[in-house]
């Protein structure tokens, strides 16, 4: 995984730095006292962030402290599974584990995590002066409880951007031809009608030119949630679709309840999203969210919406890119007045993605864990991890020498990100989360394939879900 | 099988379309106290309750043990 | 006849584990079927609902669906894998040069982990990645993307479990051939029998019990195929390929509806044992017409 | 297969018929090999069968991986372990099962099997607590050890182990045991000295395919274990994430699973034949 040897060293260098400044090095021995020898153990997916938390600052806070880090590095759907039944059975196997942004309303609702502030509050002695979530970005918001309370300490966020081939954009002569053909100029697509216009070109233009170029990347695997995903989360905002389309008082999904996920806008979306396939080359329904990405670095699709957390290294890492210093940085396209929505904060369009770790209430290590979620929140950290991993989670990590080289090259994602982040929003507030997108999945994966119109599916997707909600018992 | 005249004892040949044995009676009766209530569920519940389909897998499920 | 109580005490290590890893669990599963219980509902409390679970069940579209898929999926895969694995079996049992080399690598797929075959095979068919899509393509013009044809899903999976099993299929086959007598094929060439009689009248019967017992553990694996099809397909396109142990995979751990998964597993693992004890009811009434004689 | 002229094209036929199924039998094998030589910038595109140069580095970051080590010891290991075991409690239980008067025999090795039927992945949950909370002793408990994946794939280990080796145990003569009884050998003796050294061929099979399906097991090993235990089916999975599948780590690593495999069906090779019977008995 990436430069990693390099990255070790660097980071061993700051880690060694940092311990040498006295009151640092004071503060982890001093309220690691007595927890020497003691190893936490959690459980993440096994990301670039996760693995630069498993193999550099894992050993650096063993040094600083004694206390030993295991980390269970799984697959998305493992570490799911694992985190909930150990939570559920209340076993105590893990001290920390991934909170991925959209599942914390379950896991909150269901009292599985230990309130950090209050847990800080009563045992001063292990409150880290270096550790001050007033220092983290808004991200940070989402794992909070509503009285302010901290739940979860933010190790990655990203938002899903418009990523477009920049070499193409800018080529005179793909310009020309595109405004001979539409009579407008070639810039990244402001709306679906140009995105799905500059789609239909591309692909166009890579059939006649023999290449393997399509017009758009779609994340549409057809057996895997990450094309619901794209839905709900990228599509449907970008149509003024809120919350998956299920009302937040009243959990309703269909019309006739009240919700919005199978309303005319909503069928819309889904309808050109399916559009788009056409577009999209061939592996795109069996895409998920990392293969979307490597769609992109292969040089085979001029635009596409991707998560931020792989911009960096589409634009950067040559041993896995072929586009790198090709990509250009854009919002998503939206349909007129969402963006206005989003601003006066309304809506919003797309997701504000991300994790934390959190300590389940189970853990029998309390004390260690809440030190290593301080020592993983500190500023300090923070620069080097967003190079392995692009994430940011402190706003100070922004204007890190080092963070603002790579913005350039990754043409200035990280100060979207910044700027412009405030457009996007984490999932909806459902404690249910899981539970509805597996209740509507079979739908949109039907859609995909064509057995289900767009608008069938969603009809079929909204009784659904609002069975499933009723079942649940949210739905009275 | 080694034995032949072991394999033969507590087997006997009732209604039931092959040699059994008392266990596997009781699997048999067993087996369709299950198929019996499944589909009473999906076909007949609507008309009588479930607790029909009990008593009369129960009784059937008696006969196989008794006379298979 | 020796005393059965040594013949306990050599069963009991055996009936020990799997009392302990095997009906344990089960029973636990039995409970759970009866009651609803979601981590993530309203009320995340076990609560007992007696056969509402099975009532569900019944009319569950989704799942009588999947049930359905399972055994057209078990039904080709085994049946392919026999006829193949016959055919490979009779020609293993002619000598010819670099026998031995040849039967190595056709007992190879069967040392493979399934979520190792599952990922090659998508290597394999993931087009723009895959050779499958693109050859096909090139040569015949012939569009194969399993991830958007249902059709060509399901028979691909096919496909895989036949690769990956026929092998296991050929040994026992081959060890089966290999101890048949010799007296009755050679009084039938005598006899001037063909050859489809020859293997009609003399082969097959006294084949049936090896084929049956083939088919037996074949059928039981393929019922419960999860691991290679969740790689390759996930499960998709659509429900084309969402065979039985997915579908319960996925209601029991990303939807956390353990009860409802429970009953699921539970209707399940009753007619694997129906299938299969017609089977071996087979298998055992031939033996003992036989023993009758 | 079919009836060919002469002899020689016979033999040809053979040949030609023998390249083409193993052609088909290790095309995605070789695929897998060639994704396994190259980088993922390589992997796109028009795919070719050739390798024209070799991407070293999948394989030596996966060897010199230490957690790649600890996996491959662990998944050797337990595959090992467990197949002596079931090796060997299958043998204890067939010679019962075809030497004893048992009320319900017939029954019972019916049952075992049923053992083999279950969908697995909702007896994760129980088991799960099983190892979590009921089998703890101190602070000691089953999950994430190599016992607890030792024990529990004996549950569907050792139904096939039974099933395979019943024929082979009541193919042995019972007038053999007998007679050795006459001789004033003991029922351990008759086991060591007469039966085991006749099942031999049926052992060494039933241990290859337990050993096989306890190295191939990935659903159960990676709900049971965490840091310590995980196997390397597990570890291929680990491969699969957010930010890109590393197919090319993840070939090499199959294609480095294969070795052990291919080692332990190369020492047994010549049994395999031999052992193989299913519960079906010759009579």
């Amino acid at each position: 995984m990436y430069h990693f040897k390099g990255l070790i060293a660097s980071a061993f260098a700051t880690a060694l730095l940092s311990s040498t400044t006295p009151a640092l090095a004071d503060f982890w021995s001093d309220a690691a006292k007595g927890l020497e020898g003691t190893t936490i153990r959690g459980i993440s997916e096994s990301t670039p962030p996760s693995n630069y938390a498993k193999d550099v600052l894992g050993p650096a806070f063993t040094k600083a402290t004694g206390i030993k880090v295991e980390f269970e590095a799984t697959s998305w759907d493992q570490m799911y599974d694992k985190a909930i039944k150990d939570m559920e059975a209340n076993t105590g196997i893990y001290d920390f584990v991934y909170i991925e942004q959209d599942i914390i309303y379950s896991y909150l609702a269901r009292n599985f995590l230990v309130d950090i502030t209050a847990d800080l509050n009563e045992s001063p002695n292990l409150k880290s002066p270096t550790f001050d979530i007033s220092k983290f970005t808004s991200f940070v918001d989402n794992f909070k409880n509503d009285k302010g309370n901290l739940f979860g300490v933010p190790m990655e966020a990203f938002i899903k951007v418009y990523l477009y081939r920049k070499d193409l954009f800018n080529d005179p002569k793909v310009k020309e031809a595109y405004k001979a053909k539409y009579g407008a100029d070639l810039a990244p697509a402001k709306d679906h009608k140009e995105y799905r216009q500059i789609a239909e070109f591309f692909t166009e233009w890579g059939k006649s030119s023999g290449g393997e170029l399509w017009g758009t990347t779609v994340q549409a695997a057809s057996g895997h949630p990450a094309s619901v995903y794209e839905v709900v989360e990228s599509v449907f905002p970008t149509y003024g679709i809120y919350n998956w389309g299920i009302d937040a008082k009243t959990y309703g999904a269909s019309v006739a309840n009240g919700g919005r996920l199978n309303s005319p806008e909503a069928k819309a979306a889904l309808a050109w999203w399916i559009g788009n396939l056409a577009y999209a080359p061939p592996e795109s329904t069996s895409s998920t969210w990392d293969e979307i990405a490597a769609t992109f670095a292969a040089g085979r699709a001029a635009q596409g919406l991707v998560y931020g957390e792989n911009a960096a290294w589409i634009a950067t890492d040559d041993k896995k890119s072929t586009v790198v210093g090709k990509v250009g940085v854009a919002l998503p396209p939206v349909e007129p007045g969402v963006i206005e929505q989003a601003t006066s904060g309304q809506g919003y369009i797309g997701y504000y993605d991300g994790g934390a770790f959190g300590i389940p209430h189970s853990s029998k290590n309390k004390k260690a864990a809440l030190l290593w979620l301080q020592y993983i929140g500190q500023e300090s950290v923070q620069a080097d991890w967003a190079l392995a991993g692009s994430r940011i989670t402190h706003n100070a990590t922004y204007d890190d020498p080092k963070v603002k080289e790579q913005d350039k090259k990754v043409d200035g994602y990280y100060t979207l990100m910044r700027e412009k982040g405030p457009l996007f929003r984490g999932a909806p507030p459902f404690p249910f989360h899981n539970q509805v997108r597996e209740a509507i999945a079979p739908f949109i994966y039907q859609a995909i394939t064509g057995e289900l119109k767009p608008d069938e599916a969603l009809d079929k997707a909204a009784a659904a879900a609002d069975a499933e909600l009723k079942n649940l018992g949210y739905r009275k | 099988m080694s034995d032949r005249a072991e394999k033969t004892e507590g087997r006997r040949h009732g209604f039931l379309p092959i040699e059994t044995n008392a266990f596997d009676r009781v699997f048999i009766a067993v087996l369709l106290f299950v198929a019996l209530h499944l589909f009473w569920m999906r076909f007949v519940e609507a008309a009588l309750p479930l607790g029909v389909a009990t008593v009369l897998s129960l009784v059937l499920g008696a006969i196989i043990v008794m006379r298979g | 006849m020796r005393s059965s109580s040594v013949g306990w005490l050599f069963l009991a290590p055996t009936l020990l584990i799997l009392f302990v890893f095997g009906v344990l669990p089960f029973l636990y599963v039995l409970v759970i079927g009866f009651t609803q219980w979601n981590s993530f509902a309203a009320d995340p409390e076990m609560r007992f609902t007696g056969a509402d679970n099975f009532r569900r069940l019944v009319f569950d579209d989704q799942f009588l669906y999947s049930l359905w898929l399972t055994l057209k999926f078990a039904f080709f895969a085994v049946v392919s894998e026999i006829v193949l694995g016959y055919f490979l079996a009779q020609a293993f049992m002619r000598d010819f040069p670099g026998k031995g080399f040849f039967r190595t690598i056709h007992t190879l797929p069967l040392v493979i982990a399934p979520i190792a075959v599952g990922a090659t095979w998508r290597l394999l068919t993931v087009p723009g990645l895959g050779p499958l899509p693109y050859y096909l393509n090139r040569w015949f013009g012939y569009e194969f993307n399993i991830s958007r044809y249902i059709d060509q899903a399901f028979f691909t999976t096919v496909v895989m479990d036949v690769w990956h099993w026929t092998p296991l299929v050929t040994l026992t086959l081959l060890a089966a051939l290999s101890s048949l007598p010799k007296e009755p094929f050679e009084q039938a060439q005598i006899d001037g029998a063909n050859r489809f009689q020859i293997f009609w009248h003399i082969t097959l019967p006294l084949l049936k019990p090896a084929i049956l017992a083939t088919v037996f553990i074949r059928m039981m694996d393929a019922l419960r195929t999860v691991d290679e099809v969740w790689m390759l397909t996930g499960g998709g396109p659509g429900a084309a390929t969402r065979y039985i142990g997915l579908h319960i995979w996925r209601v029991v751990f990303p939807k956390t509806d353990y009860g409802y998964g429970s009953a699921m597993s539970l209707i399940t693992l009753y007619l694997t044992i129906v299938l299969c004890w017609m089977l071996y009811a087979g298998l055992v009434a031939r033996r003992d017409l036989k023993r009758a004689d | 297969m079919r009836h060919l002229r002469n002899k020689a094209s016979a033999s040809l036929g053979a040949i030609l018929f023998w390249l083409i199924s193993s052609i088909v039998t290790l095309l995605p094998i070789y695929w897998m090999f060639v994704v396994s030589a190259r980088s993922r910038v390589q992997l796109f595109g028009s795919p070719s069968f050739l390798i024209t140069s070799f991407f070293t580095e999948n394989y030596t970051s996966t060897v010199s991986d230490p957690a790649f080590q600890r996996y491959m010891v662990n998944s050797i290991v337990i595959a090992t372990a467990n197949a002596v075991l079931v090796t060997t409690l299958a043998l204890f239980a067939t010679y019962a099962l075809s030497r004893y008067k048992l009320p319900g025999k017939e029954n019972l090795f019916f049952w075992t099997i049923t053992n083999r039927m279950a969908p697995p992945a909702v007896f994760l949950l129980p088991l799960f607590l099983l190892y979590t909370q009921v089998f703890v002793v101190a602070d000691v408990r089953l999950f994430d050890t190599k016992i607890g994946l030792i024990l529990l794939y004996c549950v569907f280990n050792l139904p096939f182990a039974i099933w395979t080796l019943r024929g082979m145990i009541d193919a042995i003569p019972k007038e053999l045991d007998e007679a050795a009884f006459v001789d004033g050998a003991n029922t351990w003796q008759v086991l060591t000295k007469v039966i085991l050294p006749l099942a031999k061929p049926g052992l060494a099979v039933t241990g290859i395919l337990t050993w096989v399906f306890a190295w191939n097991e990935y659903l159960f090993a990676a709900t049971l274990t965490s840091v310590h235990a995980r196997t390397i089916t597990t570890g291929l999975a680990e491969f699969v994430t957010v930010t890109g599948t590393n197919w090319g780590r993840m070939a090499a690593t199959a294609m480095l699973t294969l070795v052990p495999a291919l080692l332990v069906l190369g020492l047994a090779q010549r049994h395999i034949v031999a052992g193989l019977t299913f519960g079906a008995v010759k009579e």
